[in-house]
């Protein structure tokens, strides 16, 4: 967390030294603090966001997406949506951006260690969930692994490093799918819930962690609802407009609650507390 | 050391000019165009102190202005972004004739700006500050304090507080800053006695009669909780809603903020907060235009619902301090009375 | 910190407003309770009118065509070339020639000195503004 | 304002803007006045919380209409056919004021005969509203004791402006409902100083205080104060002006805090002038459109830098104060008219804004009583104020019209110059909308007004998208006979089928490339309500 109250909005300056292109609309920046102390003392945990400054664009919240058991950097992946995103899609690698972070309350890490895990991710929502699937597995988790992931084509596909070497590891089942095929595309067609219903997932001993497009998001919970998942097992993030990242300016209410405080990892019980957009449709 | 004083009404002026000296005074001026507004004040002689109208405006300006620089930043090349804090003075200030319904604003701001985490801008400026409240003798057409239980008398929150009782003023502390001005200045002050304390009663007992408006808030409030307030209300008031935002903004206790940059040159510039409301359709839209808000709930339900709902959820307390100054203001008609009028109303 | 009570800019209604002034700048507006139209209330431009006031991009110098680009120049030399070109094509055209147009943004003190400026200096009535738009 | 001048001798809001609160009927037409004057809808809602009732008359389902009683959602352009269907059912059901007629007005049998004359369906069919609508309306202004008319923009920018506000001050007159308190006829001015601009004779025939030009008398009072000689003839409208193309009248222009490439009709037209003159010289407080075509451009101060008057729609001129001096370099617009007059071998020699004032009070009679000093210490003064002891006049035309007797000017519907065609289906109305202020000069370079309304959207009646197959969001070209541009489609059940709205704020947008140059006759206002255009998916 911030050092002290004085710089609670101001960030600090972080060099970009890698950008990798996901794909069109996705790049994931490597970035370190040029302050070296402040960066090898500088952690987090899977699910948190940092507040990304641009110069003269203002600030957006951009979960972090790798592992915290790579010290001293951070991967922030940013898809291209408004003005700050196009901006930082332009930048290099030694240019310096703002950072201030981590904030939010992570994914529940210990109660997943003894579980199996079921993720289903869409687009960008991978990001977040990247970052607790390389943990989790730096940890040597033991359990069944289930990794779903839907892009709009082929094409749209990112992480794609990722996605090959968990497709590589014993223990974990990756599977893809593509809204839209292209030529020589020979995996699945179709929506994640299709891949979701080959599964073979144990409802009691499984948490299952989602992040995506409303829509996808809506799908899997019924299904996953059918297949007697507990609200209480069924883990996804939220997303909204942000201004302080701390709290008080209220810009990402969901009725009582604060997404940069109380989120952005909720589960499916405390959302239906809530009158909840992504939920409703 | 007793708990209550008489201030003679000649000797206000004396006391301030002393208190002046060491503090920059914010007070009631009614200024020449005749609207009364909390201002500093540069010499005593030369302006009025009002403690006959309300103020226009609360003292959240002053602890939370509408615009404020939080830090400058300058980006001479892409490889160099550098952020320099603004470090603003923040004098001594003693806020003088704080009703109870902007003192109560006050407490409420520190539990929002100073609570979880510390907003350093807020702090800057809260510390170091005298609060010298003033009980309500004559509530204003619009008031309803005695619905939302934080007047017209109040008796915690301030350092120093006046009740005006006719010729005199009756004084009491609740900080060990008011009693250090007492122990200060004690040729002001002399010792309450008991007919004073009752007159101060009665002035209570007299203020308590004379609210204009009957505010049904209990009623809203548990409606609310209850999911009870029927869908025709909000679809009224979202029709009413002209979507200025002044109800916000003049809201003592509203402190949605925006956060932006201001540049000034080509490569400097200056990070910005500025007031925002809730009720603005912007308050919520992501950056791809996306508004995951709007569809189900429309800004003027989502300000009374964090006022009367979402706020005693969380802090059992409504954040509505019932100043009335967003009453009468609307320009389409709608504003938190008749919210609740509208919700209290069996016939909707 | 000061407030300073001035008429809005935006719209016909005519709105008093207070701006706060802080150390030069404008960092707010807020309307005047007993002004017969503001009456403790702006619309939505009103409340945000002392935002466009320190724009970066708010010209700050005086500029002048040279090799086809806008070159900031000084009052003095803006000021020769205007008066010598306008005064040259006025007396040219007997006034016919030259146009002004005012503006409904300007007070009506700058709108007085224009029409004066365009019937007694340049010797035309061609002068109007944007009334009808 | 042309229309109410020869109607009632004088063009401006016979109201106060409180005055309002307390009307019975209020009949709005052409204003979307919640958005472009909110605090004149402010006192409309208040009135119909008391219990007033609101007749409102627009193309458009605005949110104002939302909330009338009646809603005449009337084809653009067909106001005058609206007003004299009402006026002829207010004769037929005996509504009308005999005895103001009699006393306050003249010429209205001229207004009578021609009204006999009027086929009623014929008028609601080319209107497109329901005659029974038309009657409810007719009837219910007509009963009123109190009644007051707001218009806007929406009716003098048409071809036939003049005939419709000549057509709502004979609805006014017949039924009695001037000439008194809470009653009257408001034309809601457009800018903010608007009213003041023209009041000062910023115009090509008048002189301040509309003393006109080609009058004797006027001319010679002013050559006396101005020690010079004038010319009796008017000078151009800002169309004539601006509209010149290649070989116009003008070889220079001094253009002062206008935006003529982005607010005037026919956008290419006005480049095309502007690039033609010999000399442009532009003060401004931003590098407009306009400004960047100027030979020299003169950094203005902004309201904040500097000590004047404004006159608002109600005719109340009060103070502008100074806050903070000139940014930068910047001067004041009259600081610069004074220095470029002296450099002109004309002095102006003016100590302050308050001189200037005591000038004016002396030529315009209705300035007479305006002092900076009796400003300073009131909310302002609404003109007529005739001298130092006048307190004002808050509603117009007391015991007589300023013009003396009230005239009757019957006018006859014409149709818009361009109506959509099977090559251009939609009509196009523009206008503003409440987050954003004419160009944009001012309102986009805030930060809150552009999140909330950042770019130009073009309202599509849903029915319509569905047929193009345009969703709401994307982007649709939109081309008319004069140009093309893109723009964001917005379904929206506002506008009918086959209407489209968008407005002239944003200069990526600019849709003056499209809007035709027709103009009214006698007031010289160019027609943006309505042109045809074509629209296609991108």
């Amino acid at each position: 967390m911030p050092s002290s109250s004085q710089d609670l909005y101001q960030p600090k300056p972080a060099e970009i030294r890698e950008v990798i292109e996901e794909n069109s609309q996705i790049k994931t920046f490597d970035l370190s603090f040029v302050d070296r102390e402040y960066n090898d003392g500088f952690s987090y945990e899977p699910g948190q966001f940092m507040m990304v400054s641009i110069p003269h664009c203002g600030e957006a919240p951009i979960s972090v997406s790798s592992t915290p058991l790579n010290g001293g950097t951070i991967h922030l992946s940013v898809r291209r949506a408004g003005k700050l995103t196009e901006v930082m899609h332009e930048m290099k690698r030694g240019d310096v951006v703002g950072l201030r972070g981590p904030y939010g309350r992570p994914f529940p890490m210990a109660s997943l260690s003894a579980k199996d895990l079921l993720f289903v991710a869409g687009g960008i929502g991978l990001a977040p969930l990247r970052s607790v699937i390389n943990t989790c597995l730096a940890a040597g988790h033991e359990r069944r692994i289930t990794i779903l992931y839907g892009s709009r084509t082929p094409s749209d596909i990112a992480f794609k490093e990722d996605l090959a070497s968990w497709g590589q590891t014993k223990n974990v089942t990756c599977l893809l799918t593509v809204d839209r095929a292209e030529p020589g595309w020979e995996g699945e067609v179709g929506l994640v819930t299709a891949l979701l219903a080959h599964c073979s997932l144990d409802p009691h001993e499984t948490k299952a962690l989602l992040c995506g497009p409303p829509m996808m998001i809506r799908a899997v919970l019924a299904q996953l609802a059918d297949r007697g998942f507990a609200d209480g097992d069924i883990i996804t993030t939220m997303e909204r407009h942000m201004k302080c990242g701390v709290g008080i300016c209220r810009h990402c209410h969901m009725d009582d609650k604060l997404v940069c405080k109380d989120g952005p990892v909720f589960t499916l019980e405390e959302l239906k507390q809530l009158k909840v957009m992504e939920l409703q449709g | 050391m007793p708990d209550k004083y008489i201030l003679k009404k000649d000797h206000l002026l004396p006391l301030l000019r002393k208190l002046k000296k060491t503090h920059r005074l914010i007070a009631p001026v009614r200024n020449r165009h005749g609207d009364t507004l909390f201002a500093g004040i540069d010499n005593l002689d030369e302006v009025r102190i009002d403690l006959e109208n309300q103020p226009q405006n609360s003292l959240k300006q002053f602890f939370f202005p509408q615009q404020e620089t939080l830090f400058t930043y300058s980006n001479p090349a892409s490889d160099s972004y550098h952020f320099e804090p603004v470090v603003e003075e923040s004098p001594p200030t003693l806020y003088f004739g704080v009703r109870s319904c902007d003192l109560s604003a006050v407490l409420y701001m520190d539990v929002v700006f100073l609570k979880n985490v510390k907003d350093p801008n807020y702090q800057r400026k809260r510390q170091n500050t005298i609060l010298v409240g003033l009980n309500c003798n004559d509530p204003f057409a619009n008031c309803f304090c005695n619905a939302t239980r934080n007047g017209p008398f109040i008796d915690f929150g301030f350092d120093l507080q006046l009740t005006d009782l006719g010729d005199r003023f009756l004084v009491e502390y609740d900080r060990s800053r008011g009693q250090e001005i007492i122990s200060d200045w004690r040729q002001f002050f002399a010792e309450a006695d008991d007919q004073d304390v009752k007159a101060q009663y009665q002035a209570f007992l007299e203020a308590r009669g004379k609210f204009r408006l009957q505010v049904h808030l209990d009623q809203a409030v548990k409606k609310l909780a209850r999911d009870e307030v029927p869908e025709s209300v909000w679809e009224e008031l979202s029709m009413r809603c002209q979507d200025c935002g002044g109800c916000a903004y003049i809201c003592p206790t509203c402190t949605c903020f925006s956060i932006s940059d201001l540049q000034t040159t080509d490569h400097a510039g200056e990070r910005i907060r500025s007031w925002d409301a809730c009720t603005f359709s912007g308050f919520t839209r992501m950056a791809g235009g996306h508004n995951p808000v709007d569809r189900q709930m429309r800004g003027i339900e989502k300000r009374f619902r964090h006022k009367l709902q979402f706020d005693v959820k969380k802090d059992n307390r409504p954040s509505c301090v019932g100043c009335g100054r967003c009453v009468n203001i609307c320009f389409g008609g709608t504003d938190i009375v008749r919210f609740i009028n509208m919700t209290c109303c069996e016939n909707i | 910190m000061h407030d300073i009570l001035t008429t809005c800019v935006y719209c016909g209604c005519g709105c008093g407003v207070y701006l706060h002034e802080q150390r030069g700048r404008v960092v707010g507006a807020t309307p005047s309770r007993n002004h017969p139209v503001s009456r403790n209330n702006l619309c939505v431009k009103g409340w945000h009118l002392h935002e466009f006031i320190h724009h970066p991009s708010r010209l700050k110098e005086p500029l002048m065509r040279k090799n086809g680009k806008l070159t900031p120049v000084s009052w003095d030399e803006a000021l020769s070339f205007a008066a010598h070109e306008l005064g040259r094509i006025a007396a040219a055209s007997n006034g016919n020639a030259v146009g002004l147009l005012s503006s409904a943004k300007c007070t009506n003190e700058e709108n007085y000195l224009l029409q004066k400026l365009a019937r007694a200096v340049l010797h035309t009535n061609n002068v109007d503004h944007c009334a009808r738009l | 304002m042309a229309g109410l001048a020869t109607t009632f001798g004088s063009g401006a809001m016979t109201n106060s803007i409180n005055e309002i609160e307390n009307a019975q009927v209020m009949l709005v037409i052409g204003s979307n006045t919640s958005e472009a004057h909110p605090q004149v809808a402010r006192r409309m809602f208040t009135a119909m919380d008391r219990g007033a009732r609101l007749i409102v008359i627009d193309p458009r389902r605005t949110l104002l209409a939302q909330r009338a009683d009646i809603h005449l959602a009337i084809r653009p352009g067909t106001d005058i056919p609206l007003l004299n269907a009402m006026m002829r059912i207010i004769l037929d059901e005996n509504l009308a004021d005999d005895l103001f007629i009699e006393m306050r007005t003249e010429n209205f049998y001229e207004l009578r005969d021609m009204l006999f004359r009027l086929d009623l369906e014929e008028a609601a069919r080319i209107t497109g509203v329901e005659l029974a609508s038309i009657r409810a309306a007719a009837r219910l202004y007509g009963r009123a004791q109190k009644a007051v008319i707001c218009y806007c923009l929406g009716i003098t920018q048409h071809v036939c402006g003049t005939g419709n506000v000549q057509s709502i001050a004979n609805l006014a007159m017949m039924t009695g409902n001037v000439e008194k308190e809470d009653t009257g006829v408001d034309p809601l001015r457009g800018q903010n100083n608007v009213q003041g601009a023209c009041d000062m004779g910023a115009l090509p025939n008048v002189f301040p205080s509309y003393q006109q030009v080609d009058i004797d008398d006027f001319r010679e009072k002013f050559e006396r104060a101005w020690h010079v000689s004038l010319s009796p003839r008017p000078g151009l409208t800002l169309m004539e002006m601006t509209h010149g193309g290649k070989n116009g009248p003008l070889k220079a222009m001094f253009i002062m805090g206008e935006n003529p490439v982005l607010s005037d009709p026919v956008m290419s037209r006005v480049e095309e002038t502007l690039d033609n003159l010999e000399f442009l010289l532009v003060a401004d407080i931003f590098l407009t459109e306009t400004a960047r075509r100027a030979h020299v451009v003169l950094p203005a101060a902004s309201f904040a830098e500097k000590t004047g008057t404004f006159t608002n729609s109600e005719r109340r001129v009060q103070m502008v104060r100074r806050v903070i001096p000139p940014l930068g370099q910047s001067r004041t617009d009259a600081d610069i008219i004074m220095d470029l007059s002296a450099r002109l071998g004309y002095v102006m020699d003016y100590e302050s804004p308050a001189e200037i004032m005591e000038e004016i009070a002396m030529l315009a009679p209705i300035y007479g009583g305006m002092h900076h000093d009796r400003l300073e210490n009131s909310w302002g003064l609404q003109w007529p104020c005739w001298d130092r002891e006048h307190g004002g006049t808050p509603f117009l035309h007391k015991y007589y019209f300023t013009r003396g007797k009230g005239r009757f000017v019957p006018a006859a519907h014409e149709p818009p110059a361009e109506l959509p065609d099977d090559d251009y289906p939609f009509l196009l109305i523009t206008g503003r909308i409440y987050h954003q202020y004419h160009t944009g000069t001012m309102s986009r370079h805030s930060v809150l007004l552009s999140r909330e309304a950042g770019e130009a959207l073009l309202q599509l009646h849903p029915e319509d998208g569905r047929r193009l197959g345009v969703r709401g969001g994307e982007m649709v070209r939109m081309r008319s006979r004069r140009g093309e541009v893109r723009v964001k489609a917005q379904l929206t059940e506002t506008v009918k089928a086959g209407e489209v709205y968008t407005t002239f704020h944003f200069s990526e947008m600019p849709v003056n490339l499209l809007t035709v140059s027709a103009k009214d006759h006698f007031s010289q206002c160019p027609e943006y309500k309505i042109c045809a255009v074509h629209l296609e998916k991108v």
